[in-house]
């Protein structure tokens, strides 16, 4: 009869901190406030009785309960040094923090179980982006040209297999390109550039900040990139 | 052109128009105003919506501007839009709040914490993208284990903070009284996982389910 | 619950929340309500989106109603949206520029000119739509890769061959003068690399920038 009460009654746990936040649980008071002998001995008996039903006994269990027990007898021990006490008392100390800390864990682990499930009540709402088809990635053509004559100029002085050891993308250039320039001559910009990379960066750099309308491109000769006041 | 349109109302087209929502910092600085303003902006927009005359609602998650269809209509919206639920194992999800609130750390780590191995659970969670990990510069270079993006959109979740604000990490507090039912709910949960789940990818997650009435 | 929120709210929420739109007719039944009454109510609620203080508004694509972001404001839209460029890095371009001038060519052939791997720039560049890759018939049917449409649209490059031929690119490198043939092979290759619109991945990666006022 017994035997079967402790069937329904008897949880199965995950590791040893899990049998112990149960324990500690059932003396509804602070961990803080049971003495570790009598953790030591409420666990002991747990892990037989779990042997006894057949269930599972890892070495996590074997490993924590020998722990607890020299733990016991040292609490038992009429006198100890004032060293050994402080040791003691630090493990002990350990032992109820990973004990708390795990048993919030769980906490938090159920708290999130509850946080999925209310997830599911609410659905994206979006909106699909109007497209323009018209400036999709349309590009005035005078950039364009200014871009392939000085393209043409750095494949004349470079090979394409230059490797730059340097290296900087597009979102950094635009904004040294924001930070440094209220206008640019475009030409003279792009030929200051050493490597045929860093040319097509910037020029892709250039294409964004005019897509992003922060600047505009004034066409009249030069070619010149100014700043959009908003 | 676009002066026409307030600036309240291109605030409200950047959020439903991100795919993976979008921070108040990047508003103001495609706007081109201040973060305070920003922030004004939002106060009233999330006013208007919460009326009865909305469904649908603003939410930040993971420090992103969302918007989402109100929990009360979820039957209804639940027919336009069929999300696959994710399942994960009661010790699953002890790991997952393990590396949620100590993270970034090692596998090792974690056992010491849970006082057991961990490792088909980190194994399987980063599977779900749920936990992402990084080689560390400890000796031996074992990986760090840390939440990813999706962890947050999953679960919703803005600000771990705020969950874990309650529990008692470390500091001995008697938050037992909350705790006692803990151990007693077992209902393990054992839903299959879709090890492709499209959702992983972010925005594309839901197919809509095809209901049309003929 | 649900009773608190208007019918036009529900119907607001349908709308937003279905992936690919959703028709009038099936709004009515999911409501329970006659399809006059759902007219009625899509009128009111298009009505309200297309004030100045909404950026968003409905838009009915194949008898299927949707909302969209209005056009005049598509510059701002468009940042959050459509970002495939942004993040190319500098080695990227690097393989693209070599992949331009000289392909279609191998990933070995590359790495051969470049003199380090090059594995990654190619993938990412294929997931950008910007380059695109075959079965060659060579031993081992190593994949050629080439610039794609898609950069000679950015570029306005169609050209491109053109600009290279007429330079004085190869003095004695021989294995420059052999390519100027594949530039103006620029038929064939299937560009068809990214299945899913690169756009989408970009967006989700995308950190902010931080141009605010500088």
């Amino acid at each position: 009869m017994e035997q079967l009460e402790l069937v329904f009654s008897f949880p199965e746990f995950e590791g040893p901190l899990d049998l112990l936040v149960y324990l500690v649980k059932k003396h509804r008071v602070d961990i803080r406030l049971i003495p570790i002998t009598v953790i030591a001995d409420e666990f002991i008996t747990h892990v037989k009785k779990m042997k006894s039903l057949d269930m599972v006994v890892t070495s996590d269990f074997l490993v924590m309960a020998s722990t607890l027990m020299e733990m016991k007898s040292k609490a038992l021990l009429p006198r100890i040094s004032n060293n050994e006490a402080e040791v003691f008392d630090n493990q002990r100390k350990e032992l109820y923090r990973r004990v708390e800390e795990y048993k919030a864990i769980k906490d938090l682990s159920k708290e999130f179980r509850v946080r999925l499930y209310d997830a599911y009540s609410y659905e994206r709402a979006t909106a699909k982006p109007t497209v323009d088809q018209e400036r999709k990635e349309d590009l005035p053509d005078e950039l364009t040209e200014a871009f392939k004559a000085i393209l043409k100029e750095t494949v004349l002085r470079e090979r394409v297999y230059t490797i730059v050891s340097e290296s900087i993308n597009v979102e950094d250039r635009m904004m040294q390109i924001e930070q440094l320039y209220e206008t640019i001559e475009l030409h003279k910009f792009l030929m200051s550039l050493e490597s045929r990379s860093e040319i097509i960066v910037s020029f892709l750099a250039v294409l964004e900040l005019l897509k992003l309308n922060r600047y505009y491109l004034d066409t009249v000769e030069p070619l010149t990139l100014r700043r959009k006041i908003s | 052109m676009s002066e026409e349109l307030t600036k309240k109302a291109v605030m409200e087209a950047l959020i439903f128009s991100a795919k993976s929502g979008i921070e108040p910092s990047r508003v103001a600085s495609i706007i081109g105003i201040k973060l305070s303003q920003v922030m004004l902006l939002l106060e009233e927009l999330e006013k208007e919506y919460e009326g009865h005359e909305h469904g649908v609602m603003i939410k930040s998650v993971n420090g992103k501007l969302r918007f989402y269809t109100k929990a009360s209509i979820q039957s209804f919206v639940s027919q336009v839009s069929v999300r696959p639920l994710v399942s994960i194992t009661e010790t699953q999800m002890e790991v997952l709040a393990v590396v949620a609130v100590k993270g970034p750390l090692t596998r090792n780590d974690v056992e010491l914490i849970r006082g057991r191995s961990s490792q088909s659970q980190l194994l399987e969670l980063s599977k779900m993208g749920l936990v992402g990990k990084r080689k560390s510069k400890l000796p031996g270079r074992p990986y760090l284990y840390k939440v990813s993006s999706r962890f947050y959109e999953l679960f919703q979740v803005d600000d771990l903070a705020e969950i874990v604000e309650g529990l008692a990490f470390g500091e001995g507090e008697d938050d037992f009284e909350t705790s006692r039912d803990n151990l007693t709910d077992n209902g393990n949960v054992e839903e299959k996982i879709n090890p492709s789940d499209p959702r992983r990818e972010g925005e594309s997650e839901r197919q809509d389910r095809d209901l049309s009435e003929a």
